[in-house]
């Protein structure tokens, strides 16, 4: 199989980047329909267009979705590839994995696929990438068993993903990868069967660095914060001082809000608290003598996507600040969660996005009718028309 | 019948005992030299982790090799990035420079931290899709090979993200990347009546055309597309497979700048169009990788330190911009969507530009 | 037959001797006491302009005594502004103070320059208007008398724009306003019959409700009004008088604040709502003087040398001034129109309030 | 007529501010329209509502505009204000007059109408506040005879403005007067006979600190600029510092491109031309330090208007540097008006501002059918969304 031809993509088999094209090869020598693959590949560089059929709908029993079905538009020339589609299997949080659990995986997938995959998806899944209808079952009926359970597709709740976190962050200001886990396990049902009018997806960062780059990423983003005071040990800043940090510089002067003093006389640098917008710059600039505060949560932002269709939007503020560290807490956010749900369920429209269906009804009517208050922390700005829709029971009749 | 619903294996199965004995106890990092991350917890501990690229879409032979390496230096556990990177999980000191060692041999780069550009967040493009307007991984890998001297090191002003999407779409979410490379179709889609007769719902065809592009005509039991209207958005193809949109001569990619996620200093930025349209000239895409870097080197000249691509660039006009980087500038750059007012320069300060 | 098309009487023949000889020749100026700007030119002439606050709907009596005052200190010559102040023009500066101790005595407010509070612009209201929510010369009293010490000093951060229109129309154009007195109605119109259906093109007004809100009604031959989509803006209203608008129970006046026009540092920028309503509490509007006098102390107590109250409020969160300045914030003040989005917090960063 | 009533108003004849009330008592004692007006409007004042009926056309021979047709509701209450209408006079360029032209403004005023006047309208004109409609016409000949024509009114050019410009402040970069007087005369049938989708308004400042508000007032804003570098007078600067200006602080801080080098050894002030955006912070602290360059003219924005309906727009640079020196740089501003005028008249809507036109048409559209070419000083930033519309003769058939 491999020694057909792929002189375009041998190409990029060059260079000190590690290449696709040599797991590719790799995958075709155990898998003949990676081998097709391979060589439909080669004929989309050579024609600068893709091969394969449109959608296509496949899953496996108790779900709605988490495969995606996929046809070659050219089964004579590649028979292998007549069925292509790719499972989509849902991370453990924090993409932490030991080996035991990987070699598994590619157990099963060797057993079921084409032996290639992504380590990860975009949303954060890990995606078997190419297996026939016939195999669905038996491949899922294997991860299962092995403790793995299928990610989000079609009109659903999609995998959630979170930053590193406390496992191995100092920034992070709740448990991201605990929050992760319990509200993935919580919403089983939202994951796999899809009900809703469009997508809906989920990221945790721990802190506003965002390193799951949630506030572009997903319809929900859960940013850790804090409340009181970012803390500041005196001796530490010292020392970046005697290393020839330039303080005044790259810290104070970068500061968006002005919050941070810097003293060349003592070397102290003191912050105002109440200025402070916990952007986190000061703090990564100089993680041995700065911390978050200590009375720590999360601000919960609505409504990012990508380009279609509206245009892309980032996420917005809805709830400032909300702990993040018991049951409890995780509870609340469910219970805001269930009520955002159902609000779009009643309005959305079909492939429309939570982001969407506010902006085309107005932050007023979602406030009111999820029942969050208003707090000027939701904009960067209030509004520049005078267009007040006033209830009306709240004029005189 | 197998379970279901029983979610993601549990995230405390897969921590090594370094992080186990001190989650949430981290108390700083340093990074002792590129690609290695070195984590300091409250009461001594350090857990040095190495980052390697990954081309991601990969056999499960490199993930045998990374459990096999992972087995031998970090008690058998590792990590993905949320840009695709690999991280091996060192508890113990003494193994990092072997690990590196073994990296080095094997040809696998270790990098990514800092003031780096890290892996590039992409998608299936014509390995597994069926809209794209360019491959994904061929690029990814280009470009790549072509800056892989900023992955090794952090000579860079800042963190430099790129992201790529195979079509507007947008699955690598590329739309806040300091660089986003993105597929974009140029021709309106060409019906084909007797594939929207079958299997398409057509008032939810007509719907999806955030142009009002597409009228339906009942005598075809099809739909007519007002040409003029269309912007090529592929959303109408997405919802029929009789809308064929793909054109292998006209596809191609759309360079955009200066976005960025995170909240530190400035607040997060969509990137923005400086380049329209590019040949998809597989296997190695030379416009974009030569367009990319000379992006990236423009900024590496003339930024601050620290100062992202998009802050730089607000700092000194985007007129300026276009100046230093010799790109032109044409009506297809200016917004004409639901949101353009807010780009339009409502000031009469500016800069002059040299041409 | 009257000759027409004769254009505006030329400008050269309405100039005063000092300002023909030394036109385009000013080199500087200064303000050597509130409401009086000295110009000096090229080669060594001063002007003096004696800027003087004027209710602008006035008695030609009015006019006439200021052109006795302009034939006894000017030369014959005066000016209005683009705030609708009076400028007495002084070539002679022997006259300047004689023409202030008149002015005194005369009543007439000497004032309106540098970092003070000017006229404020404003419509007609109650006094020639069909659609006003409120009056217009009424609160431009109202609002004046009360701040009358800062038109007459220097002591604010920087001038004090306050534009004042009676309804959405906003011919006070008031939407750059450091703070914009707008009058807004509250409920949807009345629909006459009869008067629909007498003069008015229905698609027109049809087409004329942005909210499309309106829709034809062929049985009546009239209009129905969907009340839930309408934010009575009146529109329909400029287009038909059928559509009733006015309601004395429920109109009144918005406060909006933070917009400039010029480009000085700062981008112009537009006023946001911060005030969703405030009762026509006729004759002299209490409510509404004293928020316009809360918000000119905030900024006055806490801005810094130089800075508009919108570049205030931006450099410190408008959170922060909602704190500072006592107000409520609720829903209404969060934009729900075509461009809400660039509105809404984007990022992670904010200050906390304290209520 | 004046001894009737009027409590609510006569409180408005207190406080230190001169009154409109006074005014209008002043108005009343020759006018008993003027008398009514008072009486109607202290009913509004008791009411808390306008009582005049909508709209309503009268105009003057030759004319389609500058006369705004009003009508009381309550005719049998105020028999004199049953006709009550405004006339809109065109202001002498910069709003100056000579006292003979304001004596013959007063006395046609006195024998045809109210005696109530505004000098000005919110967009330039002087309005002569309620007269009879048989008394238009003579009205009207009889400032015609004086030297004075119609303002805009309706679907037309609207009177244009500018500032004080050359005439009194050093800073005008072109002869804002001259610029709008000119362009006054050139456009009388287009201001004088309503013939477009909407109303349509030009306002000249001279400089940056746009003294006419014109970006917020006006479809055509044209406000002065320069080309080359600002001249700075470094002996003016060192009397400045000797008179206590932290410019370090007051000018250079605030430079909104830190354009600006102050070196307090030397005292010396130099900018970065290149980098200086004309915003006039640096000249409007130090005028007598400070002046615009030499090579001077003026950037022609697009599209502002107020909040009515797409919401408020300011306008938006379409050229960044014009000439405005000569009648040869007027007509090229006049050729581009044509070409503007004549777009959206093929292309506006009924009561479409031009920058709504704009707007929604897209400004590639626009500036490829106007004939102007793209440059980056026409947006803050490019656009964020990849929906190009690609010109179909660039792409391959
Ligand atoms: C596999 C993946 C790309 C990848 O290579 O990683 C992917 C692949 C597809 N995406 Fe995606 N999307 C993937 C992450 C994303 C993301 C990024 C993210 O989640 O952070 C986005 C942008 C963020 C967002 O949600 O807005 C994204 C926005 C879309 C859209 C546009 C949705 C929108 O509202 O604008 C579509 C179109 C649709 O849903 O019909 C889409 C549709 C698709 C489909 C199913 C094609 C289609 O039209 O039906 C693609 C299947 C490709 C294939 O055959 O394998 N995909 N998609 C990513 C999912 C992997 C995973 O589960 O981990
Ligand atoms: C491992 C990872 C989280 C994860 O769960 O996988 C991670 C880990 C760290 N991030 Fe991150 N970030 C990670 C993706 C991101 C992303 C998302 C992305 O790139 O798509 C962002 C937002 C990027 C953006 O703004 O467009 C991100 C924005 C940051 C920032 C803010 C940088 C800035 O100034 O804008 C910091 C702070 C810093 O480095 O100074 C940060 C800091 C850090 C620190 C230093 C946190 C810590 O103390 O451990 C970690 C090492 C950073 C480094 O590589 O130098 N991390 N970080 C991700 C590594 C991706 C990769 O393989 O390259
Ligand atoms: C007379 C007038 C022009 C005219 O043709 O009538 C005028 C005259 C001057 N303006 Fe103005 N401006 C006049 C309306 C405006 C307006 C329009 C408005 O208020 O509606 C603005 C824009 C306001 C805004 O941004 O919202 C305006 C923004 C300025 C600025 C910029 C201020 C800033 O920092 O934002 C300056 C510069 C300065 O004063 O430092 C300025 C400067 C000046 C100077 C100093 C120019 C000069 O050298 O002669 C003049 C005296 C200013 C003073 O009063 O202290 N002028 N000026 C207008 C007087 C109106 C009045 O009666 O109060
Ligand atoms: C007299 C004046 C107010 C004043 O007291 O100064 C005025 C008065 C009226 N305006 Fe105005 N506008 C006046 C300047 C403005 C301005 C300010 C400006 O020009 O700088 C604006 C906002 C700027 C703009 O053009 O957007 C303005 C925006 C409107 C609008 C909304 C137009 C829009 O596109 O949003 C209308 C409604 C319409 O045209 O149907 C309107 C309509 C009206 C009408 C004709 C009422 C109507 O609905 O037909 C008012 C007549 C009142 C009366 O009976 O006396 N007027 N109008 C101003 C004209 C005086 C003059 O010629 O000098
Ligand atoms: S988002 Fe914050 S807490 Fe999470 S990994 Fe990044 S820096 Fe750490
Ligand atoms: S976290 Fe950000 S806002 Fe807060 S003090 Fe540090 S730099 Fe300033
Ligand atoms: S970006 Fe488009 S082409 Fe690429 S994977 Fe996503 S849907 Fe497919
Ligand atoms: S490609 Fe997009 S714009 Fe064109 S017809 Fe299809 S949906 Fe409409
Ligand atoms: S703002 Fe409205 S009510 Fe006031 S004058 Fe203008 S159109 Fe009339
Ligand atoms: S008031 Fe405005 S929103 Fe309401 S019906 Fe009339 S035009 Fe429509
Ligand atoms: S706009 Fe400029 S030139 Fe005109 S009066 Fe104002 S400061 Fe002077
Ligand atoms: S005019 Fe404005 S931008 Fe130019 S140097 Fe002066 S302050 Fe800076």
């Amino acid at each position: 199989m491999t020694d057909k031809k792929t002189p375009l993509l041998d190409e990029l088999e060059k260079g000190p980047w590690p290449s696709f094209v040599t797991e590719m090869k790799k995958a075709a020598e155990k898998s003949p329909a990676a081998a097709d693959l391979l060589l439909q590949l080669e004929k989309s560089y050579r024609d600068r267009k893709g091969y394969w059929k449109h959608g296509g709908i496949v899953g496996v029993r108790g779900y709605g979705g988490g495969v995606i079905g996929r046809y070659t538009d050219l089964p004579e020339e590649f028979p292998n590839l007549t069925e292509f589609h790719t499972m989509r299997i849902n991370q453990p949080a924090g993409w932490f994995y030991n080996t035991d659990a990987l070699r598994t995986i590619c157990d099963i997938w060797e057993k079921h696929g084409s032996g290639l995959t992504n380590f990860h998806g975009s949303t954060g899944d890990i995606i078997m990438l190419g297996m026939q209808t016939e195999h669905l079952q038996p491949a899922f009926d294997d991860f299962s068993e092995a403790g793995f359970d299928l990610g989000g597709s079609g009109s659903d709740l999609r995998t959630p993903s979170c930053c590193v976190g406390p496992a191995r962050c100092e920034y992070a200001c709740y448990d991201t990868l605990d929050a992760c886990h319990n509200i993935t396990n919580t919403f089983q049902d939202e994951i796999h069967r899809p009900m809703w009018p469009y997508k809906f997806k989920i990221k945790f960062s721990g802190c506003a660095n965002d390193c799951t780059a949630s506030i572009a990423r997903s319809d929900c983003s859960v940013i850790g914060t804090w409340r009181d005071s970012l803390r500041i040990d005196q001796d530490a800043v010292k020392e970046y001082v005697a290393n020839g940090l330039n303080i005044q510089e790259r810290v104070c002067d970068k500061c968006p809000t002005s919050a941070l003093k810097f003293n060349p006389e003592t070397k102290e640098l003191t912050v105002n608290a109440e200025d402070c917008s916990r952007c986190m710059h000061c703090i990564n600039v100089m993680p041995k003598a700065i911390q978050p505060g200590k009375e720590k949560g999360a601000s919960i932002l609505i409504g990012g996507k990508s380009t279609i269709v509206l245009s892309a939007f980032m996420s917005w503020v809805i709830v400032p600040f909300m702990k993040m560290e018991s049951e409890n807490d995780y509870e609340e956010f469910k219970d805001l969660l269930n009520r955002i749900w159902d609000w779009w369920d009643e309005h959305g429209k079909t492939r429309e996005r939570i982001g969407e269906t506010i902006y085309r009804l107005g932050m007023s009517k979602f406030l009111r009718e999820v029942g969050l208050p208003a707090v000027p922390q939701m904009v960067f700005r209030p509004r520049a028309n005078p267009y007040v829709f006033w209830p009306q029971d709240e004029i005189k009749k | 019948m197998a379970k279901i619903d029983i979610g993601p294996p549990h995230y405390k199965d897969m921590l090594p005992p370094v992080i186990k004995e001190n989650y949430g106890k981290w108390r700083y990092h340093e990074i002792p030299r590129p690609g290695v991350l070195k984590h300091v917890s409250e009461n001594g501990a350090a857990l040095y982790s190495v980052r390697v690229g990954s081309p991601r879409l990969i056999s499960i032979d490199f993930v045998r090799e990374l459990c096999d390496l992972a087995d031998k230096y970090c008690d058998g556990y590792l990590r993905f990035t949320s840009r695709n990177n690999v991280e091996f999980l060192v508890g113990d000191e003494s193994k990092v420079e072997p690990l590196l060692a073994e990296l080095e041999e094997k040809g696998l780069p270790v990098g990514g931290t800092g003031a780096s550009i890290s892996n590039i967040v992409h998608t299936q493009g014509w390995v597994h899709c069926h809209t794209p307007a360019t491959d994904a991984s061929g690029i990814v890998k280009a470009v790549m090979d072509d800056l892989y001297e900023y992955f090794g090191s952090m000579k860079l002003p800042a963190r430099l993200r790129i992201g790529l999407a195979c079509c507007l779409n947008m699955c690598g979410a590329a739309h806040c990347s300091d660089i986003a490379i993105v597929g974009v179709h140029r021709t309106p889609p060409r019906i084909d009546h007797e594939k929207v007769q079958k299997g398409t719902e057509i008032p939810s065809l007509v719907a999806s055309c955030p142009t009002g592009a597409i009228r339906p005509n009942p005598k075809t039991k099809s739909v007519v597309v007002n040409e003029d209207k269309c912007m090529y958005c592929g959303n109408c193809y997405t919802m029929s497979p009789g809308m064929e949109i793909l054109d292998a001569e006209n596809d191609g990619c759309a360079i955009l700048v200066g976005g960025k996620t995170s909240n530190a200093r400035s607040v997060p930025s969509f990137s923005r169009m400086v380049i329209p349209f590019l040949p998809n000239n597989a296997p190695r895409w030379p416009e974009v990788t030569q367009a990319v870097r000379n992006i990236v080197e423009v900024w590496a000249n003339n930024a601050r330190q620290g100062e992202r691509m998009g802050e730089w660039i607000e700092r000194i006009g985007w007129e300026k911009f276009f100046d230093l980087a010799g790109l032109p500038f044409s009506e297809k750059l200016i917004d004409d969507y639901i949101f353009s007012r807010e780009t339009f320069r409502t000031a009469a300060t500016f800069k002059y530009s040299k041409n």
